[in-house]
């Protein structure tokens, strides 16, 4: 098997003769021929897997490329299907895409705009990928969707959260299926209320970037609405290892919850010191005092070990989802590795397969064609329940989990609770609200 | 006033490990003249010490439960820990609890071993090199160092928790409650601060190293095999890192890269306490954990919006203005 | 009225009494020795001669304008070279580079951006430069790397670099220290050249009498700070002063 | 000629040789055979290469000759970046005066950074152009989101004013970075029978400009100025006894290597209009430092090569995955397939960084003047020179 440079652009095969010294230069400048960047030859299409590698979160690029494994092996036919026995759409038949054994090459984002986008450029021009998915965070995301936006190929996200990604920076050849911001502060809101009730002070650390501001400002919205007071928002440094100094603070300032904005390391770290100063313990205007994390991720409850015990948080699916796409899923990913998928390998996988999808319905791997055939798509079996991938901004729309961790964990797995599933219709906002303005989705782009 | 109280002594807790790491650092400076970017790998190290222990106190013997399952529904395989088996399960979970303290014990063979090790092994012939050469050959050893635990690792913080008895808080003042394992840590490294002033101090051995750190060609005339004693400076600065690594994992969880974030403030220190002195190293530490302390407040971030983010390098810019060669350094080290 | 005038100069450190009240006057055209016992302040007289320190009181005069307040590369553009006990020359160069770069700074000033063109294009400057080399008898060591170089090459390069600026005067501060006698005297022989065949005006201070008595005009003897006599050589060799200050040295020694 | 002695000029035009033909050179392995994973010929890659040349070029007038050993020329090359994207955003997207715009602001930014950093030495100077650095690049995540769009990157979009120039393309994309009308995206392929090579517009503009800053560079080495500057480095003490005032000497050499960092930025942005803040960062500076001392401090080609030593292992290394390294040994019986991918698994993919630890140590332990020492010994093999360098500029590294 050869999955190395099979398919440079496709230009190449049909201007090239074969003979010493014989030069064909065969186009300057994106001049239009056989219509869109990277077309596929007749036997292979390449995939560009984008994930962090080496930096804080190789951990969830781990998983999402040992996901993107799953997935290229449920398309050309090995395994047990995996989800594509529970989706909807039923197009797919195990035979590659179009006829077409997929094949894929893989990159390292680091998490930094500039390596993610060096990488990805790197599939589209050397390796001729016709679509680049991946990542985990949501820097990155946006930097590479704009560069996949440019280059002409389709860009199906990885883990990203900002309401940027969707919102102001959203581009016509990009696609999120995870959650965003927003959506979890919709989700969080009623349980909040019911577990903590609508007379609260929500003390804020917030992540000092994109991210962080868009997931403060959804939050602040959602619980203010409740009757919820936003006491004070303390912007935290990035590089901050140790956020002691950022909670002492809270002890006295009368709030009686703390809403930490933070993701990755930042979360593991800030959650820990929170519990270090014995804030789960206080009482405060006579309540109990409580924590609140808004995006959970499961590898990252991990790494908070104990502290962990009893915040609720919002995350984009979790394993023991009981219906039948996530059963599947998580039997052909548990059987394959050992263990159960995290929700990065989970959006990873669906996005892989709901591109092989559209391509197939769309008959095409014009890129303009795929996001013809995403856009206003229905579909269901894919963990979340009924997903609309919304036309107007290319956001999926389905079920928010709020969970809890757990108390008394079964197995090293076992971390999360789900406290509730809240149906999209909750979570689902107007394509013109302001926490999403100010970009343009534009349009698609098939590249030279 | 109780907030300010609770800065001074966040800054102090900060700044301990600051002193700790910025000591072993000055010291390796000031006695065997290399810049060492490994440092902050070393500090990682100690703290995975901790993090190995655990494994090995937590090391299981599995039997199956028919009557569970596990998440694909199998039946499932419940791990007892061997100390557990052995000890009984009072005393065994007891030595599990104190896991990182009984670390301490652990780190500091190894760590000697890796300080001796990576100086006879490596630094010794850096020794007349130049100083980019040297932040060469640290670099590429920092970069192995922890690419190496995080394939044994991988890359997602790892929780290893204080014991019970010194995890919840304690009132330091009337008041002021403040979290036990972090006064423990301060504790600790002051302790551990006034061993290697001792040491130093009241030796022999330390005499001679100060006598060689102040002039090393004059110490050497006098037929004092001064590069021995180096020796064993470099495996005590690495031990001073350990430990400081061993003990920070309750505060921070440790990961793989927890080196690299420490190595350029702990550069910062160094230099803002005057290359190669160890007071100077210490005193650095602990202000600038206190300014950064300070800088987090909520209203002097108000008043200055993004101090947070640069006050240990504005602090750093203006006295190494106002004082060329940082608050005690010496004349003529590394100018 | 010389062209170094030196006037009530006195410098402290701390508690410590330096220089006080040297008052030194060095003609033009002749060579002016500073000798006497280590610590009678030699060299912090030499350093505020050259902006390295600056006095507490009196004032320094060279060529009618003053020396005070100025870094050494202003005092060095007045005309003032200086040579070092120990050689200070740029050893990762090669020895005509060496010469090169008093000559621009002779030509340029203390700052001029001449990023463009070679060095090797300055013909008229390097010409120059290998005069003086010739003049040292070093030109066949034109390519040579410095580092690598004996030290009595070294003093010579240096005095070279200190000549080819053609300084008004010319600073000496203990030439032949640490130098086997051959070498002092080969370092004799090249001075009383360079004395006889440029006018130029030649401070030196020296702890070996023998080169001190071979070359000075005159000499000020320093002691504790202070000048105790200014004479010509054959006065000074038998003053009274000067063996008492000396004897009091070697008692002590 | 060009003003150049014979063994520069000969340097320059091996140089030009290598950065013209680079599209094959980079490209030695047929497209479809399992050795194509180590081809390096796409354009952004190449344009990487000669980009990052120029930023080292510039670090090492600085470093290789002065000996200060700056940790913040990051800084310089971002915000090179970030003045190249505006110019994009409010002008027009021709390449030109956004180049001029970053090369011009890097250089104030140096100068005022510099003035104030060069009032110190040694270390000291050093963790001053940190702070500095790391200053920025805190501020531009953070505080200055406005000018720099913090985490995300400063990015061009539809709705750019771009006054000389149009907001968007007639079918609604953003319009693409040209100069003068050639767009920097355009590529034209080759093939040459089992070979194909790709010519990128982009790559060509970075490398005249590289050769320009390579020639520049040969120029300054062998100047007056240049001479100063490794004066500088050697004997502070004879430099200003000698008349000489060494701090506008490093002024102008700090200045003019920041701008090389803001030109090497403003490329950077003009092949892929984006800038973030991470090019700022502490790492981002010690990779150019890592990049100079790997190839060699002070001499001319060096820094070059260690810039296209790191970034081949940056972009090749680390797209090296379990699924190739079995491609490679599948011609083996299954247990040795296993075993080779096993033993090379933990260095390929995401251990890139392990192997590039390990080969900084490698070289700096066995080639102590870096790669260029290394040529000289193959060189040297091989019964004669290798004319990469010219020993009398190459001066040992600082202290």
């Amino acid at each position: 098997m050869s999955i190395t440079n099979l398919t440079r652009r496709g230009v190449l095969r049909t201007g090239a003769v074969a003979g010493a010294g014989l030069a064909l230069p065969t186009y300057l400048s994106a001049a239009s021929h056989s219509g869109f960047t990277n077309a596929p030859g007749d036997s292979t299409v390449t995939l560009g897997f984008n994930v962090p590698q080496s930096g804080p979160y190789a951990d969830e690029g781990a998983d999402e490329l040992r996901a993107y494994e799953l997935a290229v092996e449920h398309l050309n036919g090995g395994g047990d299907g995996g989800m594509m026995g529970t989706f909807s759409s039923k197009v797919l038949d195990g035979t590659g895409i179009l006829g077409r054994k997929v094949e894929y090459v893989t990159g390292d984002t680091q998490t930094k705009s500039d390596a993610a986008r060096a990488s990805a450029k790197s599939m589209i021009e050397k390796d001729g990928a016709i679509m680049i998915t991946g990542g985990s965070s949501s820097g990155v995301a946006v930097a590479v969707q704009g560069l996949c936006q440019e280059a002409g190929v389709i860009f199906m996200a990885g883990l990203t959260h900002s309401n940027d990604t969707t919102g102001k920076d959203k581009k016509a050849n990009g696609f999120r299926h995870f959650f965003n911001g927003y959506m979890s502060a919709a989700a969080l809101a009623p349980v909040l209320e019911g577990l903590y009730g609508n007379d609260r002070k929500a003390y804020h650390l917030t992540a000092d970037y994109t991210w962080g501001w868009t997931q403060q400002e959804s939050i602040a919205a959602a619980t203010e609405a409740l009757g919820w007071e936003t006491v004070n928002n303390v912007l935290t440094p990035l590089a901050a290892t140790d956020f002691s100094s950022y909670i002492a603070p809270v002890l006295d300032s009368g709030a009686d919850v703390l809403v930490l904005n933070h993701y990755g390391g930042n979360m593991v770290n800030s959650l820990t010191n929170a519990v270090q100063f014995g804030l789960r313990n206080k009482q405060v205007n006579g309540k109990n005092f409580e924590i609140v994390v808004p995006l959970f991720s499961r590898l990252m409850a991990r790494g908070a070990g104990e502290n962990i015990k009893g915040i609720v948080g919002s995350t984009n699916w979790h394993w023991s989802l009981q219906d039948e796409g996530s059963k599947a899923f998580v039997k052909s990913f548990g059987t394959k590795y050992g263990f159960p998928p995290s929700q990065a390998a989970h959006t990873c996988y669906v996005q892989t397969l709901l591109y092989a999808d559209a391509v197939t319905r769309a008959g095409s791997f014009n890129p303009c064609a795929v996001v013809e055939a995403l856009e206003g798509f229905e579909f269901d079996g894919m963990g979340n329940g009924p997903t609309l991938y919304r036309a107007e901004d290319h956001q999926c729309f389905k079920d928010v989990l709020v969970v809890r961790g757990k108390e008394n964990p079964t197995s090293e797995f076992d971390l999360l609770e789900v406290v509730e599933v809240t149906p999209a219709a909750q979570v689902t906002y107007s394509p013109d609200n302001p926490m999403f303005a100010g970009g343009q989705l534009g349009s698609c782009n098939p590249g030279a | 006033m109780d907030a300010i109280l609770l800065q001074i002594l966040n800054g102090l807790d900060k700044g301990s490990a600051y002193a700790l790491i910025a000591l072993g650092l000055t010291l390796i400076f000031g006695t065997l003249g290399v810049v060492n970017f490994a440092h902050g790998a070393l500090f990682m190290i100690g703290a995975f010490c901790s993090v190995t222990l655990q494994r090995i106190l937590n090391l299981s013997f599995e039997t199956v439960d028919p009557t569970r399952t596990d998440f694909l529904g199998n039946p499932a395989v419940i791990k007892t820990p061997y100390v557990i088996d052995w000890f009984g399960e009072s005393t065994g979970a007891a030595i599990i609890d104190w896991s990182v303290p009984l670390a301490i014990l652990f780190a500091i063979p190894i760590m000697l071993v890796i300080g001796y090790v990576m100086e006879r092994g490596l630094i010794k012939h850096f020794y007349k090199r130049p100083h980019a050469d040297q932040i060469l050959v640290t670099f590429g050893l920092a970069i192995v160092l922890q690419e190496i635990i995080k394939a044994f690792y991988g890359a997602n913080p790892i929780q290893t928790p204080a014991p019970e008895a010194l995890s919840g808080v304690v009132e330091v003042l009337p008041g002021i409650l403040y979290p036990a394992w972090r006064v423990v840590y301060f504790c600790f490294s002051l302790v551990v601060i006034g061993a290697v002033f001792a040491f130093l101090q009241f030796t022999t051995f330390g005499m001679v190293v100060r006598a060689g750190m102040a002039d090393r060609e004059t110490v050497g005339l006098l037929g004092i095999d001064i590069d021995k004693r180096f020796t064993l400076m470099f495996g005590i600065a690495a031990g001073v890192a350990g430990l400081a690594g061993v003990m920070y994992g309750p505060i921070n969880a440790p990961n793989y890269h927890m080196g690299m974030d420490f190595l350029v403030l702990s550069f910062v220190v160094v230099v803002v306490g005057g290359m190669g002195s160890l007071p100077g190293a210490v005193a650095a530490g602990f202000l600038l954990g206190i300014l950064e302390s300070f800088a987090s407040m909520t209203w002097v971030i108000d008043l200055i919006p993004g101090i947070n983010q640069i006050i240990i390098y504005l602090v750093a810019i203006i006295i190494l203005l106002v004082r060329p060669r940082g608050l005690l350094g010496r004349k003529g080290v590394m100018e | 009225m010389g062209i170094l005038e030196v006037k009530d100069v006195g410098k402290r450190f701390g508690g410590l009494k330096a220089l006080s009240d040297v008052n030194l006057s060095v003609a033009e055209n002749t060579c002016h020795a500073i000798i006497g016992p280590n610590g009678a302040g030699k060299s912090t007289l030499l350093n505020c001669l050259v902006g390295k320190l600056i006095p507490d009181t009196g004032s320094v005069m060279f060529d009618g304008q003053s020396v005070l307040g100025r870094s050494p590369h202003e005092i060095n553009q007045m005309g003032i070279s200086r040579v070092f006990q120990t050689p200070e020359i740029f050893s990762d160069l090669s020895v005509m580079e060496n010469m090169m770069i008093p000559l621009f700074a002779r030509r340029d000033g203390a700052y001029r951006l001449h990023a463009y063109h070679s060095v090797l294009s300055e013909a008229e400057l390097v010409t120059k430069a290998e005069q003086m080399l010739a003049d040292v008898n070093m030109l066949d060591k034109r390519n040579m790397h410095t580092a690598s170089m004996s030290r009595g090459d070294k003093r010579r390069l240096e005095m070279a670099m200190c000549l080819i600026q053609e300084p008004k005067l010319l600073l000496l501060d203990e030439p032949t220290a640490g130098m086997a006698r051959a070498d002092t005297n080969n370092t004799i022989d090249l001075l009383k050249q360079i004395k006889d065949s440029r006018n130029i005006t030649i401070a030196i201070i020296e702890h070996d009498m023998h080169v001190v008595f071979s070359l000075a005009d005159r000499i000020t003897v320093l002691a504790q700070g202070t000048p105790l006599v200014e004479d010509v050589p054959e006065k000074i060799k038998g003053h009274p002063k000067v063996k008492e200050a000396y004897l009091g040295e070697t008692a002590h020694a | 000629m060009f003003g150049l002695q014979k063994k520069d000029t000969n340097l320059l035009l091996i140089v030009i040789a290598l950065t013209m033909l680079a599209p094959f050179i980079l490209n030695p392995f047929p497209t479809d055979s399992g050795l194509a994973q180590f081809n390096a010929g796409y354009p952004d890659l190449m344009q990487r290469f000669v980009i990052f040349g120029i930023f080292a070029i510039g670090f090492n007038i600085l470093f290789g000759l002065t000996g200060y050993l700056s940790f913040g020329h990051a800084a310089f090359l971002g915000v090179g970046s970030y003045s190249a994207v505006w110019m994009f955003k409010l002008l027009s997207m021709n390449i030109l005066p956004a180049i001029i715009l970053s090369v011009v602001i890097a250089g104030l930014f140096s100068l005022l950074i510099g003035w104030i950093s060069l009032r110190r030495t040694g270390i000291y100077f050093s963790i001053l152009t940190l702070a500095f650095a790391q200053m920025s690049f805190a501020l531009a995540y953070s505080v200055l989101t406005p000018i720099t769009n913090g985490e995300t990157g400063l990015q061009i979009t539809l709705d750019d004013p771009r006054i000389l120039g149009i907001s968007q393309t007639a079918d609604g994309s953003i319009p693409v970075t040209n100069l003068f009308g050639m767009e920097m995206r355009a590529t034209t392929d080759l093939a040459l029978g089992a070979w194909s090579f790709t010519f990128s517009m982009g790559y060509y503009v970075c490398a005249v400009l590289m050769i320009l800053a390579f020639y520049m560079s040969i120029r300054i080495f062998r100047s007056p100025f240049g001479m100063m500057l490794r004066a500088i480095k050697s004997n502070q003490t004879r430099m200003n006894y000698t008349g000489l005032n060494p701090k506008p000497y490093t002024l102008a050499a700090f200045v003019i290597s920041g701008m090389y960092a803001g030109l090497a930025g403003g490329l950077m942005a003009s092949m892929d209009p984006l800038a973030g803040a991470e090019r700022m960062q502490w790492t981002a500076s010690g990779e150019v430092v890592l990049m100079t001392i790997l190839g060699g401090a002070g001499t001319l080609i060096g820094p070059v090569l260690g810039a296209g030593m790191i970034k081949y292992f940056e972009n090749i290394f680390s797209k090296i995955n379990d699924n190739v390294l079995h491609t490679w040994f599948s011609f083996m019986p299954d247990g040795l397939e296993n075993l080779m991918v096993g033993i090379l698994h933990p260095f390929v993919g995401k251990g890139w960084h392990l192997t590039l630890g390990i080969i900084f140590m490698l070289v700096v332990a066995f080639l102590p003047g870096g790669l260029v020492e290394g040529g000289q010994r193959i060189g040297r093999m091989f019964g004669r020179k290798k004319p990469t360098d010219d020993t009398s500029a190459k001066t040992e590294p600082a202290e």
